[in-house]
């Protein structure tokens, strides 16, 4: 075939096969080269992190994607179409000024007002130096119990949000929870510990900056439907499910009831894939 | 340093892509499919310069001449020698394979005693043992070569010398009687024949030496529609020869003899012949009977048989029926009929009558392995390959093809007396003895078939007879010296005897002979070698164009 | 839960229920052990050489060259479905884009399996591509082939790295979703392949002067069955799409694709049929009339030996090309099921039926006055072979459905037919 | 000038002894295994046995020696081969089959009309110490591949070598003999440089009985046969041309009317 093989002749019908030949190969080529460059450029500019939760949003069920307006009953039915980021939600402000319908019920958990909480199951809250810590929730809390272990980020990690903070191992499940905010993680421990004290990338002052977190009667309406999920998942297979009234979850639910389908709970839960 | 997952995939990436723009992944493509092209299990042939060397082919008894290609001292390719006198460089389909042959499996390498694995000694020592103790008989299937001399001086000696003959001598032989020549001295002048009656001789299937008729018919007769030869060839079933021939007559199997003295008596009766000869006592109506064809049609065929003479009738077998129709054809001692070629050979007598008392029967290795001596002496059979169960008590590994020097004497059915001498070619492979050895380190003054070629060799320069053929015919009375006789005999070349004349054999046939209804012993009369060469059985075999291959 | 199960069902995408852990590898495990003979005998093969097989030097192709072109014929769905897709921009086919691109990455890549044991010597597969010789319908189909699986697997590898798990590996996760993005150009790039090589697949056959059955006149350097083997290809490749949609609906009992997505693969796969049995009755008469006189053979040689007579030839334009072509067109039959799937089926067996008869009676029929026609059975090796390239091809697609977004949940749910 | 090897076979001189195929076996280091058939044999030079299909004593039989013909135009091998392991060689016309290029897929093998490919199903192998016996000229080939006649190559490079020794362009064709045709005891089989119009092979085949088999696909093979006999010529022709059993009595000259009573 090439020049230097031996009987070698150029002829025309060399010269179309060759060429179509190798339009092919090269065009399959600078496909893959393209794909794996745009890739490479994805991870240097961090788009790719974006792109991951973007796509790990899109695979979330319908009712866990539920627009926090929803939640806090200022519209009838709304689907974010915006990875659970409202600071880039041009529809936002929109719908904030609208009233909440949605009221306030004891939940039989203790969600402090002076937090910001995360659909992770996760909360922010900001302290006076400018840093702010990061926990997980009174339903996590309930729900995973005592952990067998706990793998936490080390201090000077950076935290994506919506990007796995830490892993928790319970019972054969890991359970990985999404950061509720991007910075840089100054120390571990805390109170229960597993918090975290976290330099914010964002400016906390700035309203903005922290729009994309649940308070006040979002919180409410977010819990009260994600106890109405667990209470579906969670009753004894044939039952028939048996309408929330606020009964007071037992800590370490997992352990309390082995025969649920902890796989999907947990999934749903910590908006896991 | 942390080492994550990524870190990995890329640097195996990295790493894979590295290595295809070096030389290494094409490199060990290139020899993988080397490798392909030289696998060691695969034998492949020695390099090296080949020679040419010219011997002659003794596998049976028409010595045909070989030009054989060695390379490092073996045989890698064998092919006919076009300067033969009597071949014209054809051979039988098998001498192609022939140089395989002593690589055979079938190869006898030691000596075996009733299938054991005995010695020479074991061999001698009950040999020598037997001999002193009653008579020797020595059977040969090859007559009148060097080797045979040693047999049958040793058989003088001990007790009695006899051969096997094959079916072209034996079709010469109800002439004995009636010429007084021996058959060993009678031959074919197919050379000046211009119709040959076969009856069921396979004339183009390997009868005599191959190439020597299917030449002749080639030339002067092949796709001719009125050819110079004409082949009649009477046969029950459509052979080669029959679908070659001029005229193929279809009669029923074992009616040869009748058919014979059909036409003798339509020849004799429309005196289409000049001849005289014995009319038959069957008539012409029982001879159609007996063929189940037409009287009319033997009629037609004796007229056919007459028309263009001279005419020579061959039988496949001994028939004397076939022999008394020559007589009748005038066929007798004339040109293009049967002629005596040599005045020098002496009747022998034929090993398939009774033994009798003997205490030892030898058979050489050229006897036929299908010749089973009736007898209860201790038979020692030399032989270079098994040829599959045999009641000889002893079997001997004889020298195999090229592996001994023979001399070549006159082809059986030969016009005209020819010698050469077959040198060995190649080192033997095993430890092998021939028969005439053998016998000869048993009383040391019989001398070895060495000494005896020589003095043929002498005898022939002396006589100042003939011409000797090689690239060109030399007359031997122009030969310096009798050395250089035999180095040409030697080195390939063959004495050629002068043509017979006419004439010189006188016939006494008063009466027609009756019908013999004893069928001859079957006995393969071109190739007595135990086996084929692999190749051509296995390419007879694959090519489906012989059933048996036993016949070439 | 055991903990097999467990790690078992975090593989399987979220939201999808599938059969249990054990249930599944029953089902695999018959086929594992057909995959195993196979491989067996493959090994054999490989170490012995191809007397392991009944090929001879008369029938040099046999059961492993029938199987080579029926799954690429059948394999053709994944190629056409892609050039409808993205090049003729029918989106409603979309739901079926992932299951068509899984089968013809198992017909391409059983098809170069088999192919690598049936040449005597695969250590020498890339002379081809360094000594091409490119007047030979052969070396079109190696380049094209070797092309084409290639961008098959390029197309299965945003599949693939769409399981749950393989998702969680941000590397993956972005190449996919890049390499997804320039699926079309790869889908373009496999159309040109595939019209090629299905079409020189019928041209290895055609060029053949020397076996009159075969020999076609043509257009340019491409015989006629270099048309023919393209126009079946793309006629039954929806079909085959359609069976093994609807045998995957029947073994797992769940609806997936969109009544509406069968009756549109159905509409192109009849009409095209329709223009194919046209055009191969046409080249029949051709062939008959004009082309096997002119080489001097007399036509009704063909038909004269048993069991290759004119009744195969019916059975092949008539009752597997017409029939189905109707079956598949017409609004009556196509809206049922039962009759919808009994065409497709007919369809495949038509184009099952025109390969293995391509090459068998091609192969057997004498030419020569003192030929004979002759037959062949395949070794145990050789069956064994061909059905490990079957039992390869359930295993990866029953592996594909389980692990798998074949098809999108989003898209079912939804109604959503823009489903990545 | 470049040479056209050919050969032109008279017929009616073939007895159908196999002295071609063994001589050809021998010089090629053709294997005998004895696993092979008759459909899995390597037989480079095949003798095939032909009748006129009629029966008792009209029946005939001829015999023709099947090699590769050599084909000058569209040669179905070379066209087909993807890797060009053969080739026709400019300079003689000999189609030149390469086994060490074959990748095995027997493609030329289902394209060759006259069926004169073979495969090696088998590594080749010979009884112990045979392979001393083996032609140093040809090397043997590995299973996998595809072989046929290359009208003895290994013989045209001895007789090229000799040519250029003496400072001669062309090779003496006293030098260059293939092996059947050395083999033939009839002279059946002829061979010659067909482009050489003073070669008395090349004027053969222009004669009136001369043929080549299947000639109208157009292959136009340089190997050529001769025979007298009208039912033999017609052996040449694709099955199916003649309709029926070839009628001996157009060659009724040669077959006595010797009738069974």
């Amino acid at each position: 075939m090439f020049p230097g093989v031996d009987g070698f002749h150029w002829a025309a019908g060399h010269v179309i096969f060759l060429c179509l030949f190798f339009i092919v190969v090269v065009t399959i080529a600078v496909t893959v080269l393209k794909a794996s460059l745009r890739t490479a450029r994805d991870f240097r500019t961090h788009r790719a992190i974006a792109l991951w939760w973007k796509a790990d949003f899109a695979q979330l069920p319908i009712a866990d994607r539920r627009c926090r307006h929803e939640l806090a009953g200022r519209v009838i039915s709304r689907t974010c179409d915006h990875q659970f980021d409202c600071r880039t939600c041009e529809n936002y402000s929109r719908f904030s000024v609208l009233p909440a319908t949605g009221y306030a019920r004891d939940l039989g958990l203790d969600y402090p007002t002076d937090r910001l909480y995360h659909r992770g199951h996760t909360w922010v809250k900001p302290e006076e130096d400018g840093t702010v810590s990061i926990g997980i929730d009174a339903l996590a809390d309930h729900l995973i119990g005592k952990p067998d272990s706990v793998k936490l980020p080390e201090p000077g990690d950076e935290l994506e949000v919506n990007q796995t903070a830490w892993r928790i191992k319970k019972n054969g499940h890991e359970i990985g929870v999404r950061a509720p905010l991007e910075g840089t993680v100054l120390s571990t421990g805390g109170e229960d510990g597993w918090t975290l004290k976290v330099r914010p990338r964002v400016d906390i002052g700035d309203p903005k900056s922290l729009r994309h977190l649940l308070r006040g009667p979002e919180v409410h309406g977010w819990i009260a439907r994600e106890l109405e999920r667990l209470q579906l998942q969670l009753r004894p297979a044939g039952t028939v499910p048996s309408l929330a009234d606020g009964g007071i979850l037992v800590h370490g639910l997992i352990d309390a009831v082995p025969s649920a389908n902890w796989d999907a709970v947990i999934a749903d839960t910590f908006l896991a894939v | 340093m942390k080492f994550s997952r990524r870190d990995l995939l890329v640097w195996g990436a990295g790493a894979a892509a590295g290595l295809a723009v070096t030389p290494v992944p094409w490199k060990l493509l290139d020899d993988t499919a080397k490798w392909s092209q030289n696998w060691g299990w695969i034998p492949q042939p020695a390099r090296g310069p080949v020679e040419v060397k010219q011997s002659a082919c003794t596998l049976c008894p028409n010595g045909c001449g070989v030009r054989v290609r060695m390379a490092g001292g073996w045989p890698v390719g064998v092919a006919g020698v076009a300067t033969h006198p009597v071949t014209h460089g054809a051979l039988c389909p098998l001498a192609f394979g022939a140089h395989q042959l002593n690589w055979h499996p079938e190869r006898l390498k030691v000596v075996r005693h009733r299938g054991a694995v005995a010695s020479w000694e074991d061999a001698r020592s009950v040999f020598a043992k037997a001999c002193g103790s009653g008579r020797v008989v020595v059977i040969d299937g090859y007559p009148g070569r060097a080797a045979s001399q040693v047999l049958s001086n040793f058989a003088e000696k001990h007790g009695e010398y006899r051969v096997v003959r094959g079916a072209e001598t034996r079709a010469l032989a109800p002439f004995e009687e009636w010429t007084g020549v021996p058959a060993a001295a009678l031959g074919y002048d197919l050379e000046n024949a211009r119709t040959v009656v076969s009856f069921g001789a396979p004339l183009l299937d390997g009868w005599g030496a191959p190439g020597r008729f299917t030449r002749l018919w080639a030339e002067k007769a092949a796709g001719q529609d009125d050819p110079q030869l004409r082949v009649i060839q009477i046969e029950p079933s459509l052979s080669r020869t029959a679908t070659n021939a001029y005229q193929w007559i279809s009669i029923r199997p074992g009616t040869e003899s009748a058919l014979a003295s059909g036409i003798a008596r339509v020849l004799l009766e429309e005196k289409l012949v000049t001849a005289r000869g014995p009319m038959p006592e069957l008539t012409l109506e029982y001879a159609a009977s007996q063929t189940e064809l037409k009287t009319d049609a033997i009629r037609e065929l004796a007229r056919t048989i007459a028309a263009q003479g001279p005419v020579v009738a061959i039988a496949r077998d001994e028939n004397p029926a076939v022999a008394a129709l020559n007589v009748v054809l005038g066929a007798i001692g004339n040109r293009g009929g049967i002629v005596r070629r040599s005045s020098s050979a002496t009747s022998q007598l034929i090993a398939d009558a009774s033994i009798g008392a003997a205490r030892v029967v030898v058979l050489d290795s050229s006897v036929p392995w299908n010749f089973e001596p009736a007898t209860d002496a201790e038979v020692f059979r030399f032989a270079a390959w098994n040829g599959g169960p045999t009641k000889s008590d002893w079997l001997l590994p004889a020298p195999g093809f090229l592996e001994e020097l023979t001399d070549v004497p006159s082809a059986p059915t030969s016009g005209v007396e020819t010698y050469g001498i077959a040198p060995a070619l190649t080192k033997a492979l095993h430890k092998t003895q021939s028969c005439a050895e053998f016998l000869a380190s048993f009383d040391s003054s019989l001398d070895s078939a060495e000494k005896i070629v020589h003095g043929r060799c002498t005898e022939l320069f002396r006589a100042r007879r003939g011409t000797i053929q090689s690239h060109d015919a030399v007359a031997v009375a122009k030969i310096e010296s009798e050395q250089k006789a035999e180095e040409q005999l030697t080195s390939g070349a063959v004495w050629i005897g002068e043509p017979a004349s006419g004439g010189s054999i006188r016939c006494a046939l008063k009466q027609w002979p009756a019908a013999d209804a004893s069928s001859p012993l079957e006995l393969s009369g071109s190739w007595p070698a135990a086996v084929m060469p692999a190749l051509a059985t296995k390419l007879y075999q694959e090519s489906g164009l012989r059933e048996s291959g036993r016949n070439a | 839960m055991s903990s097999a199960a467990l790690a078992d069902s975090r593989w399987i995408a979220r939201g999808e229920e599938r059969t249990s852990l054990p249930r599944f590898l029953a089902w695999l495990s018959p086929w594992v052990v057909v995959l195993a003979i196979g491989v067996y005998a493959a090994g054999l093969c490989l170490y012995y050489g191809l007397n392991q097989t009944n090929l001879d030097n008369r029938f040099a192709f046999g059961l492993w060259i029938f199987l080579d072109l029926g799954v690429i014929a059948l394999g053709a769905g994944a190629f056409f479905t892609g050039f409808l897709v993205y090049i003729l921009k029918r989106a409603e086919l979309k739901p079926i884009l992932n299951t068509a691109v899984v089968v013809g990455f198992i017909c391409y890549s059983g098809a170069v399996g088999i192919l690598a044991i049936d040449v005597g010597q695969p250590l020498r597969f890339w002379f081809t591509f360094w000594h091409p010789n490119t007047h030979s319908m052969l070396t079109e189909v190696t380049f094209c082939i070797t092309c084409y699986l290639t961008v098959l697997c390029l197309e299965y590898i945003p599949i693939i790295l769409k399981n749950r798990q393989l998702q969680k590996l941000p590397s993956f996760f972005i190449f996919e979703h890049q390499l997804h993005k320039l699926v079309p150009v790869l889908a373009g790039v496999g159309t040109l392949l595939s019209f090629f090589h299905q079409g020189s697949l019928g041209g290895l056959y055609g060029v053949l002067r020397g076996r009159p059955f075969a020999f076609r006149e043509g257009i340019f350097i491409w015989p006629s069955t270099f048309f023919l083997f393209i126009l079946s290809a793309i006629a039954t490749g929806p079909s085959f799409l359609m069976l093994v949609t609807a045998t995957v609906e029947t073994v797992t009992g769940r609806r997936l694709v969109a009544n509406e997505v069968f009756r549109r693969l159905a509409k192109i796969s009849g009409v095209l049929l329709g223009i194919y049995v046209a055009a191969k009755a046409i080249d029949t008469l051709i062939w008959l009339n004009f082309t096997s006189p002119a080489e001097g053979f007399a036509p009704w040689q063909y038909y004269i030996y048993k069991p290759f007579g004119t009744p195969v030839l019916f059975a092949e334009i008539v009752v597997f090309g017409l029939l189905p072509a109707f079956l598949l067109t017409f609004r009556r039959t196509a809206e049922r099921r039962g009759w919808l799937l009994f065409g497709a089926g007919l369809a495949c067996c038509g184009i099952l039926m025109n390969r293995f008869v391509m090459t068998v009676q091609t192969l057997a029929l004498p030419t020569l006055q003192f030929d004979s026609f002759l037959s062949y059975t395949p070794s145990w090796q050789e069956v064994a072979s061909f059905g490990a390239v079957i039992a390869y091809g359930v295993i990866v697609y029953s592996l594909s459905y389980r692990y798998l977004p074949l098809f999108p949940r989003a898209a079912r749910e939804d109604g959503d037919v823009s489903g990545r | 000038m470049s040479a056209r090897y050919g050969m032109v076979i008279d017929l009616d001189r073939c007895t159908g002894c196999g002295s071609c195929m063994v001589a050809c076996g021998a010089e090629n280091n053709v294997p005998a295994l004895p696993q092979a058939t008759a459909r899995t044999g390597l037989t480079p030079m095949l003798v095939r046995r032909v009748s006129n299909g009629l029966d008792g004593n009209l029946r005939r039989e001829a015999f023709i020696p099947i090699l590769c013909m050599q084909c000058e135009h569209e040669t179905p091998c070379v066209h087909v081969c993807p890797q060009q392991a053969v080739e026709v060689d400019k300079a003689t016309g000999i189609v030149m089959q390469m086994p060490q290029r074959c990748l095995g897929c027997r493609y030329c093998m289902t394209a060759c009309p006259y069926h004169a490919r073979y495969f090696n199903w088998w590594d080749p192998a010979w009884p112990a110490g045979m392979e001393k016996s083996l032609n140093p000229g040809v090397a043997s080939r590995m299973r996998g591949v595809v072989e046929k006649c290359n009208l003895c190559h290994g013989r045209l490079h001895g007789a090229q070598e000799k040519a250029a020794a003496a400072g001669k362009r062309e090779v003496d064709l006293a030098d260059y003999v293939p092996a059947c045709v050395e083999a033939c005891p009839t002279g059946a089989i002829r061979f010659g440089n067909l482009a050489d119009q003073n070669d008395p092979v090349a004027q053969e085949i222009h004669s009136r009985n001369t043929f080549r088999l299947l000639e109208k696909i157009g292959t136009e093979p340089k190997i050529y046969y001769k025979s007298n006999q009208a039912w033999v010529r017609k052996m040449a022709e694709p099955i199916g041309e003649s309709g029926s059993p070839v009628r001996a009595t157009e060659n009724s000259q040669r077959i006595s009317e010797v009738q069974h009573v």
